[in-house]
């Protein structure tokens, strides 16, 4: 049933942008990291993920040509700045803090933010129950800035990764007590036959509008309003005409457009 | 003659191309952002202090496996020899990046799978990343050392050696009073520019969460966004290390006894 | 205090090459102070002197090998323009000058990368495009006069000096130069071997070639040379026919140079 | 899956991805090994040769591409470049143009590698025995033909070592572009292993893979060296 929906969309986006119209394809950034469910590669080198498939459904609804594009998440913002990419669509949240250098579309997900930890250890997502713990984040996400805020005065280290898979793994290898991510892609590591073993979710943080922004957004370079504008289009049309919660159905119980 | 050097020296063009230098370096203090430096500067002198002890541990370690590695493809037997070319060639062979990512994501894996190391005292510091960095930097430089240990050792004359032996020396005498001094003048002019090559490598360790120089820039610049000063101030900080170490090198060469050189 | 550079020679061979008023300095060291010379078509001019006489500079100033700092060299009546800060003004004349000056170093200087027949040939076939099946003809029949033939395809290194010495003359003649200069061409060479090398420039002599040789061998000057010139502090400080130079030197310091040497 | 299903060509093996990985590593490397040695020509004729301007501009190149890590100088010339070249475009009313991943790895460790190269030919050509020159030069040969027949061929041997060196950093080089997320022979191989958790299995296997690269151009460039050298006894036999 993925089948028809992933199908190498990210290869083929690229390829039909080409043919149709090769000057205007729109480059969309995606962080070069397996983001599960989100965004990750095949053994066949494509990328594949639910927000993959949304790049196509959107930029397909919005009349855009798109090119997905890998770029580490350590330089994604300098990425666009620079010219390299002309949009971000890596799962990344809209902050005040982001605005000052980027602008954002309207939001495409939004969902919680959980803690999950070792199993068999005491803790919960709270700064008392995290205290003198070892916490691992990805860097520049919402969520090192959150633990940064919260839980860095009283955890013992906070260690910062530059994807979140690696931060999964040391999790998995005992060398952090606890990471702090996105409820999604923590449910699917903790999916997988290594997460199931060793840790568990400790709970949702609580909530911080002004840290954890405001959902997730496609990142554009300031200024650049008629491809803002197309990017609402597409996630308004997606929304309105079923494509969404068909592509959301693939992947998910309900729905993670959030309120 | 001081002053004749610094005439040589200070030629019209050197001038020009110094002060064009010092623009550059006005322009970039005041037309770019600095505002960040007093908040992170704490953080940066514990990053250059990282840096600087992984490096002086490195090379101190590796150059200590660096001596029986050269000495037994110089001098060994077959079966030391061997594995000891071996292993020079596989280092030097693969890239440094896929070793760090070896040792601390595939071996640093491993461990938490067997419980009694994971009770055992050592845990605490097996499931930190900086041994994994130490490890990998310290193998790589016994590794290119050893290449260049075996060069030196063979460079030593055979007949010192054979005077050594004929006044009945034992053999460790021989080696350690003998070989292994003249191997290491032998090297030291070398040694300087490895262990450059070797500072410039360490960055390489903030892939695995080691918080050294590199990586208090890189999140200066995930914090901020911005993407030049960081890189500029960084480039400024290696240079400055890389100067620190040809330096010493040459102190500690100029302290060794000096081949008599004419005039 | 010098003798009259008197005209050595009463029939008028055609001029090959003439030196007027030759500096040469080296920074503050001056080692020409204003030599004259002059070779007639079939002269073998030897010169002789001290180490330090400046006599090699003097050779590779002929062909611009060095940069003459002042005076004037004309080769075959032609005069090589030069440019008022010093070098040759014309670099495709200079090339073509060279190209009919066969030079012999003291260090051999074969290619060592090339065999001994693909020195032989390099020039002709790349320069002068001669073909090449008609280069390798000639340089092998080269070869075979300086008694090299069956060493054609080895590499420089795998000769003896003498042997190298004869490839690089061979090389030399390969150009079929108007003349050659001979700069030391046997201090090089271990005692042994010196004698081939001189047998070959023997040769060369008897058949009429113009040559100015640069040695230390005062025997064979004064058996192969139709004039002498003795460099002194980078004077000519006295020249001659080879008896007249040899059997009745006229300055004191000829007659001290030649009992050192002698 | 055992370690040789994960390896296979075809998917759920991942070695076709780690060959496209690898495919792109060399492409990188001979770009950026050419670029090195046409930089390092460059460099080193100007430093022996150039004016005193030239001389300090390329001391300063060679000092601080060699004392800073490639790493930050490919952050920098990545992002910097880029940058510039589109604000250059810009500003004449061009449109921005979209440097590859594979150009901007070629330039990037192109300019690391000019001056290494730099360094390497120069030594070289100052140990070119000068009576190899004057001969060419004494029998009129142009400059370019000498340059082309003579020197050349006679810096290719005193060379050879330094550059074999540098085709090696080169190869390994291409290393450090995973961290900016290109998608070469180390890139590739996290990515297999982050998604399969056979962390070992890739890691080896990249190892073994980069190896061989090693292995096969030691041997290239020594014979290539006993060819260059061939006119020497001592190093005919490489």
């Amino acid at each position: 049933m993925k089948k028809t929906m992933t199908a190498a969309l990210a290869l083929t986006i690229g390829l039909m942008a080409g043919v149709a119209q090769a000057q205007t394809a729109v480059k969309v950034g995606i962080a070069a990291e397996a983001y599960p469910p989100f965004a990750s590669q095949d053994a066949s080198g494509a990328w594949v993920g639910w927000e993959v498939e949304m790049i196509g459904a959107i930029c397909a609804a919005a009349e855009l040509t798109c090119e997905i594009v890998p770029v580490a998440w350590d330089g994604i913002i300098p990425a666009l700045t620079a010219g390299q990419i002309d949009a971000i669509m890596a799962s990344m949240s809209i902050t005040e803090e982001r605005m000052k250098t980027i602008d954002f579309s309207d939001k495409y997900y939004n969902t919680p933010t959980v803690v999950v930890g070792a199993k068999g250890m005491e803790m919960d997502a709270t700064p008392e129950g995290l205290t003198g713990k070892i916490i691992g984040v990805q860097v520049s996400t919402v969520h090192q800035a959150y633990v940064e805020k919260y839980f860095a005065p009283v955890a013992a280290e906070v260690k910062t990764y530059q994807t979140q898979d690696e931060a999964n793994q040391d999790l998995v290898a005992g060398r952090v007590d606890a990471i702090q991510a996105d409820s999604i892609a923590l449910d699917a590591f903790l999916a997988t036959p290594e997460g199931q073993a060793c840790c568990e979710v400790k709970g949702t943080v609580a909530d911080d509008p002004a840290v954890l922004g405001l959902g997730v957004g496609v990142g554009l370079r300031q200024g650049e309003e008629d491809l803002k504008a197309a990017f609402n289009k597409g996630i308004a049309a997606v929304l309105a005409d079923g494509t969404y919660d068909k592509i959301n159905a693939g992947y998910f119980a309900s729905s993670i457009y959030g309120n | 003659m001081r002053g004749a050097e610094m005439r040589d020296w200070l030629q019209p063009h050197r001038i020009f191309l110094g002060l064009l230098g010092l623009v550059i370096v006005l322009w970039c203090a005041t037309q770019m952002r600095w505002d960040w430096l007093p908040k992170y500067a704490p953080l940066m002198a514990e990053g250059i202090w990282r840096t600087i002890w992984l490096l002086v541990l490195s090379v101190f370690f590796g150059m200590l496996l660096a001596i029986p590695l050269g000495l037994a493809q110089a001098a060994g037997p077959w079966y030391l020899a061997t594995p000891a070319r071996v292993f020079c060639t596989v280092i030097r062979g693969t890239p440094l990046l896929l070793q760090i990512w070896l040792l601390y994501y595939g071996l640093g894996s491993l461990f938490p799978q067997y419980p009694w190391i994971r009770e055992s005292d050592l845990w605490p510091i097996l499931r930190q990343a900086w041994p994994y960095a130490l490890l990998a930097l310290t193998l790589s430089y016994a590794g290119y050392e050893g290449e260049v240990m075996r060069g030196a050792f063979k460079s030593v004359p055979r007949g010192q050696l054979e005077a050594a032996r004929a006044m009945g020396m034992p053999r460790h005498k021989i080696l350690s009073r003998i070989w292994l001094p003249q191997a290491f003048r032998a090297v030291l002019p070398t040694l300087g520019g490895e262990t450059v090559l070797q500072m410039k490598a360490t960055p390489l360790v903030a892939t695995i969460t080691v918080v050294e120089i590199y990586a208090v820039a890189s999140r200066v610049r995930q914090d901020t966004f911005i993407i030049y000063e960081p890189l500029l101030l960084l480039a400024l900080v290696y240079l400055c290390l890389a100067g620190a170490i040809v330096f010493l090198f040459r102190q500690i060469e100029a302290r060794g006894p000096q081949v008599r050189r004419p005039g | 205090m010098a003798a009259p550079a008197a005209q050595h020679r009463s029939d008028p061979a055609p001029e090959a090459i003439r030196v007027e008023g030759l500096h040469k300095s080296f920074g503050p060291h001056h080692v020409l102070k204003g030599v004259d010379l002059t070779a007639h078509e079939g002269d073998v001019i030897a010169v002789i002197g001290g180490s330090g006489s400046g006599k090699s500079t003097m050779l590779r100033c002929i062909n611009f090998l060095e940069t003459p700092s002042e005076g004037k060299i004309v080769i075959a009546g032609e005069e090589v323009r030069q440019r008022p800060e010093g070098g040759a003004a014309d670099r495709r004349q200079i090339e073509r000058i060279r190209r009919s000056l066969g030079m012999v170093f003291q260090s051999f200087n074969l290619w060592t990368h090339k065999t001994v027949l693909d020195n032989l040939i390099e020039v002709p076939v790349h320069v002068l495009g001669v073909p090449k099946a008609e280069a390798v003809d000639r340089a092998m029949a080269l070869l075979a006069r300086v008694g090299l033939a069956e060493k054609a395809g080895a590499y420089p290194a795998f000769l003896s000096g003498g042997q190298q010495q004869r490839a690089a003359i061979a090389r030399a003649l390969c150009m079929e130069p108007k003349a050659m200069l001979f700069d030391e061409p046997t201090s090089a060479l271990d005692p042994e071997l010196v004698g081939e090398v001189l047998a070959v420039i023997r040769a060369l002599a008897a058949e009429g070639r113009t040559m100015i040789l640069v040695t230390h061998e005062m025997k064979f000057a004064r058996e192969v040379a139709s004039h002498v010139v003795f460099l002194a502090n980078g004077l000519v400080e006295e020249q001659g026919p080879p008896e007249q130079l040899f059997g009745a030197p006229q300055s004191p310091r000829l007659q001290q140079f030649l009992r050192s040497v002698g | 899956m055992g370690p040789l299903d994960l390896l296979a060509l075809s998917p759920p093996g991942w070695g076709a991805t780690l060959l496209a990985g690898l495919w792109n590593s060399l492409l990188i490397a001979v770009g950026a090994f050419s670029m090195g040695l046409v930089l390092g020509g460059l460099g080193a004729w100007g430093k022996i040769h150039g004016g005193p301007i030239t001389r300090d501009l390329l001391a300063m190149y060679t000092t601080v591409v060699r004392a800073v890590p490639e790493l930050i100088l490919i952050l920098i010339l990545y992002f910097g470049v880029t940058d510039l070249v589109n604000q250059i475009l810009v500003a004449f009313g061009h449109e921005r143009i979209q440097i590859s991943g594979v150009l901007a790895g070629i330039a990037v460790l192109g300019v690391v590698q000019g001056a290494y190269a730099t360094e390497v030919l120069r030594g070289a050509l100052l140990a070119v025995p000068p009576g190899q020159v004057e001969a060419a030069k004494a029998m009129g040969m142009p400059p370019l033909l000498m340059a082309q027949r003579v020197i050349f061929p006679a810096m290719l041997g005193l060379a050879m070592p330094g550059l074999a060196n540098l085709w090696l950093i080169a190869t390994k080089d291409t290393a450090l572009l995973a961290v900016v997320g290109f998608g070469e022979l180390t890139f590739a191989t996290r990515q297999a292993a982050s998604s399969t958790k056979a962390f070992f299995t890739f890691f080896l296997a990249a190892g073994v893979i980069y190896l061989i690269i090693t292995l096969l151009s030691g041997w290239a460039f020594a014979r290539i060296e006993a060819w260059a050298r061939r006119g020497e006894p001592r190093n005919a036999g490489g």
